[in-house]
């Protein structure tokens, strides 16, 4: 009985991904250091870091839905409206800082619980679901809120954004970064991700294993809402303010972010596999690559048009190599 | 018994419709006036190239998220031809066009011949066009565009009919056209429905995805001029709130969202049930930001309905 | 000669698996040609090399006498090889005269369609087939047979010299069945080949002219008129004189005080699957198997009974308890119910996932510890000796799925099932695609499972299997139980009374 | 092994780049970054003021700089770049009057002095001061303008921008005063907010012309979106009986005040702002102090407010205006050296 070609466990793949995202990630660093005045600067580092620190919650709260085959476009939306919920409980309401916070994260899973509900229960898509409540939550945001700000923040939270070690590191970034390591081992070592990536992988033997597939796809849609929150209470803390705008119209500058790390980090669109690891280390080589060019010559114009050429790089690269392995894992 | 399905669904959108009108006419006398028939027809001449826009992607099976950024990369390069290179409209016109059909070209043919996800490619053209734009305007506004462009923009065809009806209603006829009678049309529709079976049958999957992309890019392309025409400057953020309003009309409109099926009636009707909801809310001077939580309520209801739809067997495909 | 279409020597390997081994076959023009033999005998694969969609190792085709190569399905119909699958290959919105026709518009791009000339062309050839239809009206709302029909009058509209009919008649009433078979009487008067896959031996006599039989990807008989072949002939040539010997008897199952309550037991169930009034019990130790051809319900009725599909009315017991099951998580977790897919690819097992993963889905819930914490260690040490006494052979315990034998992939699926240690066991269709050695093993690994008191209820159509490990076998046609067999292992009579019944029941 | 050597090579680089950049920081030259928070005519005039205060002050370097999108993100990402790339002083239009405060503080902890530019943070803020139109006067006064060409009654409407800008609410508070000193004579139907997407204005001001247009007199816009789609509209009308002022430098208004169809508009003084300003921040880096008596006034949001004024453009004064903010922003110069000022 020939076993198959080479076998491709999936551990090994991970590590090739991450070490070439790691090299990409210093290579990247030294041109930089070498062309764009101030790269390396403690005050770059840090700014770096704490951008760095959103764009990985951004990846992750996208990569988890990604894990079982699905979306969520609304990631901007519930981020923003989360945020300014816990704006309002302090600045209304009095409200103590953690709380407000927790309340904010229970609010970003409640939305995310109800897109996860209307995908299951409406079987539809949840591109279309995630598209129509993107534009319902973020209308109800604006109009609840009559699009203004949240300013009058207590000083313990405005301290937040202020925290700065050793001179070039936000602890944003940590703070992200273990939350990705709770997600890692939520994935790697809890039945739940195991669950979520067996829904990913095949809905339908997962079902016929007994998995609750309906409600390993709400969790992970109620995961994104919490994550997008934290994104969105993370950006109010550096800003200071909850600004509606904050994230664009309808929350879609967040999209772009959102979708780059999983793609650039290897999860495969279609589900079953998902990356903690090399989905961070992702978030770090976009937010570098953008600081980057913002400091380099060639003008904040050209950003995005690059971030969306990386973005379609990744998915190429992705294509190719699994041509190449034969493995016919579609993008 | 799907024809008689199929009449109700846009009978049932023709009575909202007409009822909407009925009723703002009532409330509002000013409603009927010349002047804002010419705003109401305009906006419905905007939005429906959007609409279309979006419906052929549906109809192949896919979706087309760069819809917005293409329309404004083709907006501000009509523009900048007649500002900067001092082009007439006509050939700044054709050169457009072909802009907008290049750029669906280009999602085409990553999608179909790197079999890549739709969603994605999008995503990241939606990035790269939105970005070219702005680093050929610096985000600023081109100003001086053809004379002819601006007088087309506020140009009425007799009584309230706005001139920029015109290019709509062509584009609608060529895309009906196409859809209820060319063979490309029907190809795109047949990969939509079942692609195993058309790619039997012999038809090339790849170059009907690609068409329906470059169809989708020439039809932002069009909206995105007629937006320059009517705000009478080449502004670089047009197109940046179409995402919702593109998709609203066609899944309203009865169009499938796994492909195969168009309605352009349907998709027509919708178009103006969003707009009198629009034009409603600021005549009862409701708060705007309601548009929003409505059009995507309007999503919501419409995917709900046709997935209880699917759920009636009617024939084999429900097997 | 008149030969429509020959092969010679085809041989056809998968990874792991040969499927066809120097299969020749020759269908006569003006003829209808039955094409038959148990699953996994090769049939579907030859079907495949016939059309174009697989690329035979070796061998050549002939139409016509002509050599041919089929790059593509399309290169296929080129040659005159019309098709109709299984499965529907329609466009559902179209209208029937353009699904008739899609060919023709498939070969043009801007020309504008003339629908007059479209709707003549279709009715053209449905009155051919002698159908009354408008072919304005879409094809999603025909009836599976109308859509069949359809899919004909298709195949016929490309001049085909030569007819492929997989399967037509699996999701046909009787009555249109009949009207089927006169139209393809009419074709071959006309001249058309016929190459007709079916598992029904009596529509096969009444019907076809020429036969050819293939059995574990060879060539069982030539192909050569039917005429020189009974009944028993055919089933003796499918199912092979020898075959039952290679299979370990087991020793019969005897009712004990200890089973005496039935593990699964249904009573008077309907389902909204639309199976009426099936009533059926499996013991503690007992493998109950329940044959029946294609279509007749069996793998729909498995589902329903895990929970994936309603009950509307009737009882399911466990251990002689009435139960609803409301999803497989509970028929797992809470009634020890396992099932073990047909289609092992898409729902047996996770391809894109370890083997450890797949063995242990069943068990994660409940090795799980504080926090839903779970390590591979732990798994692999409850999973890691069924998979040993599986002789699972893979790489590493992490290596993808994908990447195992089909055989090793059918261990895996059943060993998570082990894992769970469920009592009672729905094991469907197991040794499709499997070679003989691998099948040996599983029909040993059945039969254990029994002795130590799993409760199984085996579906299969391969006749031997079934009547090496049944001790009993229930017959199901149209989503009812027709009828039952006490299974006293000996296969050349028990295999008579079977096909026996099964066929008498056909036209009924 | 292999992962031992990424690791060096990290350090190195990072070693490299802080060695590099602390060099670069020691640069004595005063090098201003003049930022606006987004795409918009109106910042223009920035970029040749600044060229322009670079000259006659001698300062090392003036860069306008601006954001591709109007997006806060966006623009505090510019900030922190520019903070890294040796800029020691600032001219910021805060993208948000809190939300910008948080990046202003970290460019004061590093050393360069910010003053907030044409719009304000909201106070507390690091910020030495706000240099800006007073939105509360201007948008009084256009009021007062609208009313006297009304004839100083009938109905006005007004079209602002994103509610989200604070100024929005501060101007539509402003114009109910102007117009409750008419006691009823003029009313304001109805304040329409949010213009600031062209679709989106196209919609709802069109819509508002056509149901209500016979209804109002006077149409006064405060921002820029709405006051291009206004006076399009008011030229497709036609009608010149609806009398309307913007508040906003626009070609496309400043042709329509040309062709008779908009009255006029108040624009605020940009060249004053970026050229004062420069001059103002290049002192205050280089040792010089404000004064504690200055007459700071408070309004928009801050206590230490110094209105750079308005101009009003109207169909005579069109070729010329931007002379007169020159002359306006050599008044201004004065007066900040003198009561504002004081050097060592």
């Amino acid at each position: 009985m020939a076993v198959g070609r080479s076998s491709r466990s999936q551990p090994n793949e991970e590590a090739s991904t991450a070490l070439g995202l790691l090299l990409l990630i210093v290579i990247a660093f030294a041109v930089f250091s070498w062309t764009a005045t101030g790269f390396a600067s403690p005050y770059n580092l840090y700014t770096l870091t704490r951008t760095a620190g959103l764009n990985v919650l951004l990846g992750l709260a996208m990569m988890v839905v990604i894990a079982t085959g699905g979306l969520d476009l609304s990631v901007g939306a519930t981020g923003v409206a989360s945020a300014m919920f816990a704006g309002y409980l302090m600045q209304d309401f009095r409200f103590q800082m953690v709380i407000a916070i927790v309340a904010a994260l229970c609010f970003g899973g409640a939305l995310g619980f109800c897109n996860g509900f209307v995908v299951v229960f409406a079987r539809v898509h949840s591109f279309i679901v995630t598209l129509a409540s993107m534009s319902i939550i973020f209308g109800a945001m604006i109009v609840l809120t009559k699009a203004e700000s949240v300013r009058d923040l207590p000083a313990s939270f405005l301290a937040l954004g202020k925290i700065r070690w050793f001179g070039y590191l936000s602890p944003m970034l940590i703070v992200s970064v273990a939350i990705g390591a709770l997600i890692a081992i939520m994935l790697r070592w809890t039945d739940l991700g195991r669950e979520i990536l067996a829904s990913g992988a095949s809905s339908r033997a997962a079902t016929l294993s007994g998995v609750r597939v309906g409600s390993r796809i709400i969790t992970v849609h109620a995961l994104s809402g919490m994550l997008a929150a934290a994104a969105g209470v993370m950006l109010s803390i550096r800003n200071g303010a909850m600004v509606p705008s904050m994230a664009g119209n309808l929350g879609q500058e967040w999209l772009l972010p959102a979708f780059l790390a999983p793609v650039l980090g290897g999860t495969l669109l279609s589900g079953g596999r998902a990356w903690v690891l090399t989905t961070v280390l992702a978030a770090l080589l976009v937010t570098e690559l953008t600081s980057g060019m913002l400091l380099m010559a060639i003008g904040e114009f050209w950003v995005q048009f690059a971030l969306g050429s990386v973005l379609l790089l990744a998915v190429l690269l992705e294509k190719g190599r699994s041509t190449l392995m034969g493995t016919g894992e579609g993008i | 018994m799907a024809k008689s399905i199929l009449r109700q669904e846009w009978l049932g959108l023709a009575v909202i419709a007409v009822l909407g009108f009925v009723v703002m006419a009532t409330l509002r006398p000013s409603f009927l006036t010349p002047f804002n028939l010419f705003v109401l027809m305009s906006t419905f001449a905007l939005a429906t190239l959007i609409a279309l826009g979006q419906m052929v992607t549906l109809a192949v099976g896919q979706l087309n998220l760069s819809l917005g950024s293409v329309g404004g990369l083709v907006a501000v390069s009509f523009a900048g031809l007649m500002d900067v290179w001092h082009w007439s409209a006509a050939p700044s016109l054709m050169a457009g066009l072909a802009l907008g059909a290049l750029a669906g070209a280009l999602n085409g043919i990553l999608i179909a011949q790197f079999e890549l996800s739709a969603f994605i490619v999008t995503l990241a053209t939606l990035a790269m066009f939105k970005g070219l734009n702005l680093a050929l305007t610096k985000a600023q506004p081109f100003y001086h565009i053809d004379r002819i462009v601006s007088a087309f923009g506020n140009a009425s065809i007799g009584g309230p009919i706005p001139a920029v009806l015109i290019p709509t209603v062509m584009a609608t006829a060529v895309v009906a056209f196409i859809f209820y009678r060319l063979p490309i049309g029907r190809q795109i529709l047949a990969v939509g429905g079942n692609s195993s079976a058309s790619e039997l049958s012999g038809i090339s999957n790849k170059r009907a995805v690609i068409t329906a992309h470059v169809m989708s890019g020439a039809l932002a392309g069009l909206a995105g001029m007629v937006a320059v025409a009517r705000l009478q400057l080449g502004q670089p953020t047009i197109g940046e709130d179409w995402l919702i309003s593109s998709f609203a009309a066609p899944v309203i409109g009865g169009v499938a969202l796994t492909g195969g099926h168009v309605s352009i009636v349907g998709t027509l009707l919708a178009v103006v049930i969003v707009a009198l909801i629009t034009q409603g809310l600021v005549l009862f001077a409701v708060d705007p930001f309601y548009v929003q939580l409505v059009l995507g309520g309007l999503i919501l209801v419409a995917v709900g309905l046709n997935s209880l739809r699917s759920l009636l067997p009617i024939g084999y495909s429900s097997l | 000669m008149t030969l429509a279409l020959e092969l010679q020597g085809i041989v056809k390997s998968f990874p792991g698996v040969i499927a066809l081994n120097g299969v020749s076959l020759a269908v006569e023009r003006g003829s209808i040609h039955a094409l038959i033999g148990e699953n996994g005998a090769g049939k579907s694969t030859l079907i495949k090399i016939i059309t174009g969609v697989h690329r035979a190792n070796e061998g050549t085709i002939k139409v016509d006498d002509r050599i041919v190569h089929f790059v593509n399905p399309r290169a296929a119909s080129r040659e005159g090889i019309g098709v109709v699958h299984q499965e529907r290959n329609l466009i559902p919105r179209f209208s029937i005269a353009e699904n008739i026709v899609l060919d023709r518009i498939a070969a043009k791009t801007f020309a504008p369609i003339n629908y007059r000339e479209i709707n003549r062309l279709g009715e053209q050839w449905l009155r051919r087939l002698e159908l009354d239809l408008d072919v304005r009206r879409p094809v999603s709302s025909l009836t599976a047979a109308q859509a069949q029909m359809v899919e004909i009058a298709r195949a016929l509209s490309l001049q085909s010299k030569v007819l492929v009919l997989d399967e037509p008649t699996a999701s046909l009433t009787s009555h249109e069945a009949e009207a089927l078979f006169r139209v393809l009487r009419q074709l071959r008067d006309q001249g058309v080949a016929i190459l007709l896959v079916s598992h029904k031996l009596e529509e096969i006599e009444s019907l076809c002219d020429c036969v050819t039989v293939l059995r574990d990807g060879r060539n069982a008989t030539s192909s050569g008129p039917l005429a020189g072949y009974d009944r028993a002939a055919l089933v003796r040539a499918m199912v092979g004189r020898d075959f039952a010997l290679e299979q370990a008897a087991r020793i019969g199952f005897t009712s004990t005080a200890s089973n005496s309550v039935p593990a699964l037991e249904l009573d008077g169930v309907s389902t909204s699957l639309g199976h009426r009034d099936i009533s059926l019990s499996v013991a503690r130790g007992e493998i109950v198997g329940l044959y029946g051809l294609v279509g007749a319900g069996r793998t729909e009725l498995a589902k329903s009974i895990i929970g994936l599909h309603p009950i509307v009315s009737g009882e399911l017991r466990v251990h002689g308890r009435a139960v609803r099951i409301g999803d497989v998580n509970s028929a797992v977790h809470r009634y020890s119910l396992g099932y073990v897919s047909e289609d092992r690819k898409a729902e047996g097992v996770i391809l894109m996932h370890s083997v450890l993963a797949n063995a242990g889905i069943t068990i994660w819930a409940r090795l799980r510890g504080a926090l839903r914490l779970l390590s591979d260690s732990r798994i692999l040490s409850n999973v890691d000796p069924l998979l040993r006494r599986l002789d699972v052979k893979a790489a590493s315990r992490h290596a993808a799925v994908r990447n195992l034998s089909g055989g090793n992939q059918q261990k895996v699926s059943i060993a998570k099932w082990l894992a769970a240690g469920v009592e009672i066991l729905i094991i469907d269709e197991p040794s499709v695609g499997i070679d003989i050695r691998t099948k040996a093993y599983l029909h040993q690994l059945i039969m254990n499972l029994a002795d130590q008191g799993t409760a199984i209820l085996l579906i299969s159509s391969d006749l031997p299997e079934m009547v090496a490990l049944a001790d009993r076998i229930l017959l199901m046609k149209d989503f009812r139980l027709v009828s039952e067999i006490a299974n006293d292992k000996d296969y050349t009579k028990i295999s008579a009374d079977i096909m026996s019944r099964i066929q008498a029941v056909a036209f009924d | 092994m292999r992962n031992s050597r990424l690791f060096s090579t990290i350090a190195g680089a990072l070693f490299a780049g802080i060695v590099t950049s602390t060099a670069v920081l020691a640069d004595p030259s005063t090098r201003i970054g003049i930022v606006a928070p987004g795409p918009h005519p109106y910042f223009t005039q920035w970029d040749a003021a600044g060229q322009q205060a670079a000259k006659d002050f001698n300062i090392g370097v003036v860069d306008y700089r601006v954001p591709a999108k109007w997006e806060l993100a966006a623009h505090n990402a510019l900030l922190e770049s520019m903070a890294s790339q040796n800029y020691n002083a600032f001219l910021i239009f805060p993208g948000d009057p809190v939300a910008t405060r948080p990046t202003v503080a970290d460019l004061v902890g590093m050393g360069a002095p910010v003053i907030s530019l044409a719009g304000c943070l909201q106070d507390p803020s690091d910020a030495a001061f706000c240099f800006a139109t007073d939105n509360t006067v201007a948008a009084y006064d256009a009021a007062k303008l609208l009313i006297k060409e009304m004839g100083g009654k009938g109905k006005i409407v007004h079209f602002a921008g994103f509610l989200t800008d604070p100024n929005t609410k501060v101007r539509i508070d402003a114009i109910a005063r102007a117009v409750a000193e008419t006691n009823g004579a003029v009313t304001v139907v109805d304040n329409i907010t949010d213009l600031d997407v062209p679709e989106a204005a196209q919609d709802k001001i069109n819509a508002f012309l056509a149901t209500q247009g016979n209804n109002i007199d006077g149409i006064i816009t405060t921002a820029w979106i709405p006051s291009v789609v206004a006076a399009t509209a008011l030229r497709k009308i036609g009608d010149k009986r609806i009398k309307m002022i913007g508040l906003d430098n626009d070609d496309l208004l400043m042709a329509a005040i040309k062709d008779g169809y908009v009255s006029g508009t108040v624009v605020e003084n940009a060249f004053a702002q970026a050229y004062v300003g420069s001059f103002a921040v290049d002192k205050l880096r280089t040792g010089c102090k404000l004064r504690d008596d200055a007459p700071w006034k408070n309004a928009n949001r801050s206590a230490k407010l110094m209105d750079s004024g308005t101009v009003y453009v109207t169909a005579a004064n069109l070729d010329t205006y931007h002379d007169i903010q020159k002359d306006k922003a050599k008044g201004l110069l004065a007066s900040f050296k003198s009561a504002y000022l004081k050097c060592p």
